[in-house]
């Protein structure tokens, strides 16, 4: 049970507004990510809600009940640390337990949790290893564990899988994913990586100097950006942004189009360009080209296309998707 | 029972003592010992820090003919007064009883006493076909140490102390400026290193020592010239007569059977040309074991005590000069070729009277004063400069004048 | 983590350490400001007066003073010096594959558990003697004349002696430092075509600079201080010529017992050690983030 | 490339080379000990005798004879344990505070911390003697366990401050969400983390308050003192004495000594100051 | 100019057989990356080409001429390290400088070089900067200006980007291509990240355990993988592979379908399953499903797919291509 609700929270450290007033909701079971460009504040936000750090101003409700005075453990939350933050002295075993431990659980109550904990997550058998002993991946797990073991209100992640080689982080993710949908805890991820954003949350927070930009679902996100900032941010490769004479014939500053929205043909189209590099990852290709009048785009393609640079080539924005955003970089709805 | 805390120098003597302490435990049940053996400047500078401070951790301090009348005249050492009936306090060598009493009382009990004098090497002197008749004078002994300097063959002239301090290289400077006529102080207080005297006397020192003397010279002190002499790299060696029982062990000695002794060397006068010096033990004011710690004092400086050392270790190694029994026993006498010596030293250091020139300062080789440790430290570090050939003598001794003057004044003498 | 808890937390903890260190410094350092202005001589008791800045007047006319002070800073200065580059040289040798490096390594750092006491002693009589000490057989056998350390030499023997105390200590310190020097730099700077010197100079040596400096702080803390080592060995002397501040106040405290002179001696000490610490802090400031 | 010696030879060489110059830095202390088991003519014997000579043990055996070695071998190891343990608990809280809960005047502090240990201790020596006096602790095991304590507890907390420094703070914030409060944070935590910090700098500071003399000579006359005390009493008797002081030397060394080669490894991995990063 | 060759190289480490023997022609301009599991040996191999350390036998001929016994500097090639193993105390400047200095080049010649370098490189403005003040990119960028400036026969990089993030890896790794087709150098690139590989290189090395597995195109190497571990490794997400009945059926020990080339249909196809979870990036979506009688498979579908987890659905491999591998592993041509 998790419910978390931030009211007009602020942080300031010094006299720089760290966090300049954030209002959310959160609801219980639902996987929430914090997403934004490295120093927006999404960790501080999260160590907000774990009351590593203190606010400045505003209130942290769990489950209707105002934290914001309670000590970290008080507050029934747990989190998974960017660096894993494990106790490198201490067994697997030892390092889930320590909790139960600190809460003074019976040990047999400790062993039963911990065993159950280690069982869900492959780890049965490390338990007696220290962490060093330990691949990433399997670090990564008992730090799961550490955390699942003490039934907490709500998981907290700090880019959790950042550590982790590419192969290892897309399992990691489908982990993870699946203990959402195990336990059905909520669940707050920061990650700056779009793909787990996408993929993993139910509903998804943009932040963006301390401001909340956008909050919604992925899909949602992806389709109806609300400015150009959360468009240029969710999807990758990144949205293609004209502006210029081709925007102000559409009526606005500048229009978005996302790289796999782009009809390409080598014979015609809407708009001329010059391929300078093309990436062929079998699956799909990317194409870096120079758009004549506009400047450097990215096409993404389906399969193989023979192509390579200098060829000319043709684009057609999908006129279903294109985005319009208006001088202020807000999106003006077709 | 009764703990006794006893501060004392880390010689042969004090060592013996400790080891022969059952005799008075078992006369004395109820008192304990415990020793704090310390190296000579270590063990002052503690006493002293504990006296003056009146912070009473020892019960019993040893302590020198230097600190001794300062202190019984500050009233910080207990009277000496219950020695008990059979301890014939006159017995003591007069010289000594006078140095350590103050107003007649008795304020620190002697445990041995020396004066200096000449050990040489009677083969050395013998091949180099020289006798010496009478008292020599330093222009002699230069001429003797000159003959005798053979450093190819690892033997020097002359062993001096050359290492600075007021109880090291000082001791014998002092006795060299006041066989040259020399004093510390005038009657107002006023160094005198300015005068011919000095300049005369320190020549002289530099002259033999540097020239005859082993290397290192500087850095050598009682121990260290002990240690050459016994190894025999020394022809002569003018130091404390207690040296004559080391030098004559054969035990530690390698020229044990081939010393000679005679009285230091004289200039324009004997007096005060040899030095007197004794260790004492002494009971704080501050101490709250006065009586046992008397009892313990009466037994170590008594005449039994030199009857326990010969009956253990043989009358050559009893504490001498304290007692002129000691020097009417014949026994001790046979055993200590050097006991008649030793007793004409001592017999003749007065700390009264030790210079030409009247002065207003008690003893022979220093200044019974509290500046005085600090000023012989000075100076006895000029003079090893001097010594070591950093400064001339002449600076070395206006060095000496001005520091002294400057301390003297400090302490409000002018 | 600056909860406001935390931050108390911070504030109460570090609290015992600071007030224990402040009394430990305020304390006597107050008391020796006063006694620096009065007459006053542990053995004359009870006639302690008043005399304002005569103590410092006549501490800092000693002659005695500028030379102790030239022998403080030569001391620390050459000990600083020898031990830095021998502590390079031996951590660049220990750094190297040799059979047996534990055992090595032990035998290096060992002067650095001697007593500075027992290092006097054993230098100043068995090693140092000019007529029976180790080093004079080996001049000797060599067909030379022993040099007469305490004598002809007496402030390069303390220094030899305090360097030797103090080697280990910088040598660990260097050596780890070497230890820690990333390999890919190493390799960086070899495929740019630097020789082994070359990557000493342009590459280990800056890496060393912030051991170094560690080095050079910590040691100059215990070297303006040096004291055991001349007091066994030379007692000051000859002359003025091993007496550094230190000595020189204790010549005063302890030798005169002059107590007034020895705090104003004790004060100036202090001034002028700040003196060294600013000097070093800014040395740190820039190498250190401590 | 690790090894810059291709050849066996080469290595061997080199081996050769760096156990000359090990031994030559050894030396003075092979010399003592050596001596130690002289005569005292056959110490100052020239030319230096090495190894023929009359090993004997009657030096040691005098020794142990004229003083109770084992009394002051035991203060000393009180003293250089009480004042390191006690220099710990101070440290290990202080630290902790400078190293996660800095302030601006952290840093400040810390050098403040270590500039006390630039007085000269003579020049305060009389005013703590008196205090001494006053409150009765002189020669008292606690009084100079205070004095060493508070002489080292600014390298102390320096070099605890920069094991912590490397200590990532989200561990500790970890144990926090795990419900740790401040001491077992710290005890469970913190203090098994910083292990090898912890056990260098207490060897350091053992080190240091082995060999302090200064303090530990003119605080003690008997009952605290340990074996600088001692020491100070084989300085320079009368007579040859070289063999014997080494002796009474060994006996004064060989503890610390022997904890030092056992710990050097701790002592090796821990001693940075913080100098590598 | 940098042909390099490689002929029957032997590495051992004490008695590790390293790199057990390798043979291996770079032609000069070539774009050559090493790829391969961790443990491989790609690093090995490039520091023995670099002559960071000793061949255990075999011939390292650059340009015709057989090195081995040269030392780093002589054979004139340059390397980018992981780390970048930049000179933390000196500028960008002289980091850049150092190997010409070294060189003993005179200052004006240097003075031209570097700035000639740091222009290609955008660090002009940066020159005077130590590298601690410099982001992770720019970094890079020294490192590679460093390798630059001394005109190698050829560019050794050792996992270059693996430190960078996501992004930054993107536009690095277009500098990097962009960079070959400047200088045309001969460039040896290790990394175990597929889209790098694929993307940059001419020709693909897949090395294991210190073999050479295949060597080859990217488009080759994806088309045609010589057996299942190539296979396996090139293309993301991972080739299925299907064995029992199903591959039987078809003559091999194990048929290999890669997820983008299963049609994917909610009514019918050749293969049965179960969503388990569906990511959804907008631009794509990722199945994975549980087939029936097959166990776990991979889909990749175009564009957004409104599946979501117990959903059913049929796959269809493109019977075009698809791969069978014998028993061994090895590859039966179609
Ligand atoms: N203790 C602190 N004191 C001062 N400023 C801080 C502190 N912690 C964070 N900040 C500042 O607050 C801002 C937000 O930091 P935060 O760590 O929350 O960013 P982030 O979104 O997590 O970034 P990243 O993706 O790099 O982890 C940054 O500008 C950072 O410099
Ligand atoms: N100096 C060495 N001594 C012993 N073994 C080594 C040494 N260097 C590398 N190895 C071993 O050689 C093998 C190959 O290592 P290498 O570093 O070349 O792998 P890699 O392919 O670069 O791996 P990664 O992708 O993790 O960088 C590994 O098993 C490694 O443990
Ligand atoms: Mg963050
Ligand atoms: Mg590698």
């Amino acid at each position: 049970m998790g419910a978390i609700r931030l009211e007009n929270v602020k942080k300031t450290f010094g006299n720089i507004d760290v966090i300049p007033g954030v209002d959310l909701e959160i609801n219980d079971g639902e996987f929430v990510v914090f997403v934004g460009p490295s120093g927006c504040g999404k960790s501080t936000l999260l160590r907000l809600i774990a009351g590593l750090e203190d606010v400045t101003a505003g209130k942290i409700l769990i489950n209707d009940v105002d934290m914001v005075n309670e000590s970290p453990a008080k507050r029934g939350l747990s989190m998974v640390f960017q660096s894993y933050a494990l106790y490198p002295h201490m067994t697997v075993y030892n390092n889930i337990a320590f909790g139960l431990k600190m809460a003074g659980e019976p040990k047999a109550v400790i062993d039963e949790k911990v065993r159950n904990a280690a069982g869900i997550l492959n780890l049965t058998d490390y338990l007696e290893r220290r962490p060093g002993a330990l691949s990433g991946g399997q670090r990564q797990r008992v730090a799961i564990g550490r955390a699942i073991v003490r039934n907490p209100a709500a998981f907290l992640f700090d880019e959790p899988l950042s550590n982790l080689d590419a192969s290892l982080r897309v399992n990691m993710r489908l982990e993870i994913t699946g203990l959402h949908q195990e336990l059905k805890t909520t669940m707050i991820y920061v990650t700056h990586d779009q793909v787990e954003a996408m993929t993993m949350a139910d509903k998804i927070v943009v932040l963006q100097a301390g401001r909340v930009e956008q909050v919604g679902k992925p899909m949602d996100l992806y389709a109806k950006p609300a400015n150009k900032f959360v468009a240029g941010f969710i999807g990758s490769p990144k949205m293609n942004f004209i502006e210029g004479d081709y925007a102000r014939a559409r009526n606005c500053a500048c229009v978005g189009v996302r790289p796999e929205h782009l009809l390409l043909s080598t014979e015609q189209g809407e708009i001329a360009a010059t391929v300078k590099i093309a990436e062929h990852l079998g699956a799909e290709t990317y194409l870096h080209v120079n758009a004549d009048n506009i400047g450097p785009m990215t096409v993404r393609a389906t399969g193989e296309v023979p192509l390579s640079g200098n060829d000319r080539v043709w684009l057609t924005p999908d006129p279903e998707r294109i985005h319009r955003f208006d001088a202020s970089g807000n999106a003006i709805s077709n | 029972e009764t703990k006794l805390t006893i501060a004392t120098v880390n010689n042969g003597d004090m060592i013996r003592m400790q080891k022969l302490t059952d005799d008075f435990t078992k006369k004395n049940p109820d008192i304990s010992l415990e020793w704090v053996t310390l190296e000579e400047n270590t063990l002052r500078q503690r006493v002293t820090t504990d006296i003056a401070t009146n912070s009473g951790q020892y019960d019993i301090m040893t302590i020198g003919t230097y600190e001794a009348p300062i202190w019984a005249k500050k009233g910080w050492l207990a009277p000496l007064e219950n020695l008990g009936a059979d301890y014939d306090v006159d017995d003591i060598m007069p010289s000594i009883r006078s140095a350590l009493s103050n107003d007649d009382k008795l304020y620190a009990a002697p445990f041995y006493a020396e004066s200096s004098m000449m050990m040489y090497r009677k083969d050395l002197f013998e091949k180099a076909g020289i006798e010496i008749n009478g008292r020599l004078t330093w222009d002699q002994t230069l001429d003797i140490a000159k003959k005798l300097n053979d450093p190819a063959n690892g033997v020097y002239g002359i062993c001096l102390r050359g290492k600075a301090g007021w109880g090291e290289n000082m001791a014998l400077i002092s006795t060299m400026g006041n066989a040259y006529g020399a004093r510390w102080f005038d009657e107002e207080w006023k160094p005198e290193f300015n005068g011919q005297e000095w300049k005369d006397a320190l020549s002289m020192y530099v002259d033999i020592l540097g020239k005859y003397g082993p290397p290192g010279a500087t850095s050598n002190g009682f121990n260290e010239n002990l240690s050459l002499f016994n190894a025999g790299k020394c022809g002569m060696w003018i130091d404390a007569t207690v040296a004559a029982s080391f030098v004559t062990n054969p035990k530690d000695s390698k020229v044990a059977d081939k010393v000679g002794f005679t009285e230091a060397p004289c200039a324009v006068t004997c007096t005060g040309a040899n030095w007197l010096w004794a260790w004492n033990l002494a009971i704080p004011a501050s101490s709250k074991n006065t009586e046992a710690a008397e009892k313990f004092i009466a037994w170590a400086t008594s005449k039994s005590y030199l009857e326990l050392v010969a009956s253990k270790d043989g009358w050559a190694n009893v504490p001498p000069g304290t007692r002129m029994s000691l020097y009417q026993n014949e026994k001790y006498l046979d055993a200590a070729p050097f006991a008649i010596k030793t007793l004409a030293a001592i017999d003749s250091a007065d700390p009264i009277n030790s210079t030409l020139k009247p002065k207003p300062y008690v003893g022979v080789q220093f200044a019974a004063i509290p500046e005085f440790q600090g000023i012989g430290t000075v100076v006895g570090q000029q003079f090893s400069a001097a010594l070591a050939g950093q400064v001339t003598v002449d600076q070395a001794l206006a060095n000496a004048q001005e520091s002294t003057d400057r301390t003297m004044q400090k302490a409000g003498y002018y | 983590m600056s909860t406001r808890a935390s931050t108390l937390a911070g504030r109460v903890m570090s609290a015992p350490s600071i007030i224990a260190l402040f009394l430990w410094m305020i304390v006597p350092l107050g008391m020796t400001i006063y006694f620096s202005f009065l007459r006053y001589n542990l053995l004359s008791p009870g006639m302690e007066e008043w005399i304002g800045f005569v103590n410092y007047k006549f501490f800092l006319t000693d002659h005695a003073f500028f030379a102790s002070l030239a022998n403080t800073l030569i001391l620390v200065g050459s000990v600083l010096v020898m031990t830095v580059i021998g502590g390079i040289l031996l951590g660049l040798m220990l750094d190297q594959p040799i059979f047996g490096r534990g055992i090595l390594r032990i035998l290096v750092i060992s002067p650095f558990f001697i007593m500075p006491t027992v290092n006097a002693l054993v230098w100043k009589n068995l090693l140092m003697n000019p007529v029976s000490g180790f080093f004079a057989w080996i001049s000797t056998s060599l067909g030379l004349q022993p040099i007469d350390w305490f004598t002809h030499a007496p402030l390069t023997a303390i220094i030899i002696m305090v360097a030797w105390q103090w080697l280990p200590f910088a040598t660990l310190i260097l050596l780890t430092a070497l230890q820690s020097l990333d390999r890919d730099q190493k390799e960086a700077a070899q495929m740019d075509g630097a020789g082994p010197v070359s990557i000493f100079f342009y590459i280990t040596l800056p890496h060393l600079s912030r051991a170094i400096t560690v080095v050079i702080l910590i040691e100059t803390i215990f070297l303006l201080s040096v004291f055991a080592e001349i007091f066994v060995t030379t007692g000051g002397g000859p002359g003025l010529s091993t007496t550094n501040i230190a000595f020189l106040v204790y010549t005063q405290a302890l030798l005169q017992y002059d107590v007034g002179g020895a705090s104003a001696g004790g004060i100036v000490a202090v001034i002028l050690a700040n003196i060294v610490a600013i000097f070093l802090v800014r040395l740190i400031g820039k190498n250190l983030d401590a | 490339m690790d090894s810059k010696f291709k050849t066996p030879f080469g290595q061997f060489a080199y081996s050769v080379f760096a156990w000359i110059v090990g031994l030559t830095v050894f030396f003075p202390i092979l010399w003592m000990v050596l001596t130690s088991f002289k005569s005292e003519l056959d110490a100052v014997n020239m030319p230096p005798l090495f190894f023929d000579f009359n090993w004997t043990l009657e030096n040691y055996s005098g020794i142990l004879e004229q003083s109770n070695y084992f009394k002051f071998a035991m203060n000393s190891i009180i003293l250089s344990f009480g004042s390191t343990f006690l220099g710990l608990i101070f440290a290990v809280t202080c630290a902790w505070a400078m190293a996660f809960n800095p302030t601006k005047r952290t840093k400040d502090t810390l050098l403040w911390m270590l500039s006390t240990k630039m007085m000269p201790p003579v020049g305060v020596l009389v005013p703590i003697y008196l205090v001494f006096r006053d409150w009765g602790l002189l020669d008292t095991r606690f009084g100079l366990i205070m004095v060493l304590f508070l002489m080292n507890l600014p390298i102390m907390v320096w070099m605890l401050y920069t094991y912590f420094k490397e200590i990532p703070k989200d561990i500790l914030e970890a144990a926090r969400m795990d419900g740790a409060t401040l001491p077992k944070e710290i005890i469970f935590v913190l203090l098994p983390m910083a292990l090898p910090g912890i056990a260098s700098t207490m060897l350091l500071n053992i080190i240091l308050a082995w060999n302090e003399a200064f303090w530990t000579l003119n605080l003690t006359t008997s009952d605290a003192a340990p074996l600088t005390a001692f020491i100070a009493s084989y300085s320079s008797p009368e007579g040859l004495f070289w063999a014997k002081l080494s002796a009474a030397s060994t006996l004064a060394v060989a503890p610390i000594l022997i904890v030092g080669w056992f710990s050097q490894k701790q002592l090796v991995r821990g001693l940075t100051f913080g100098a590598v990063k």
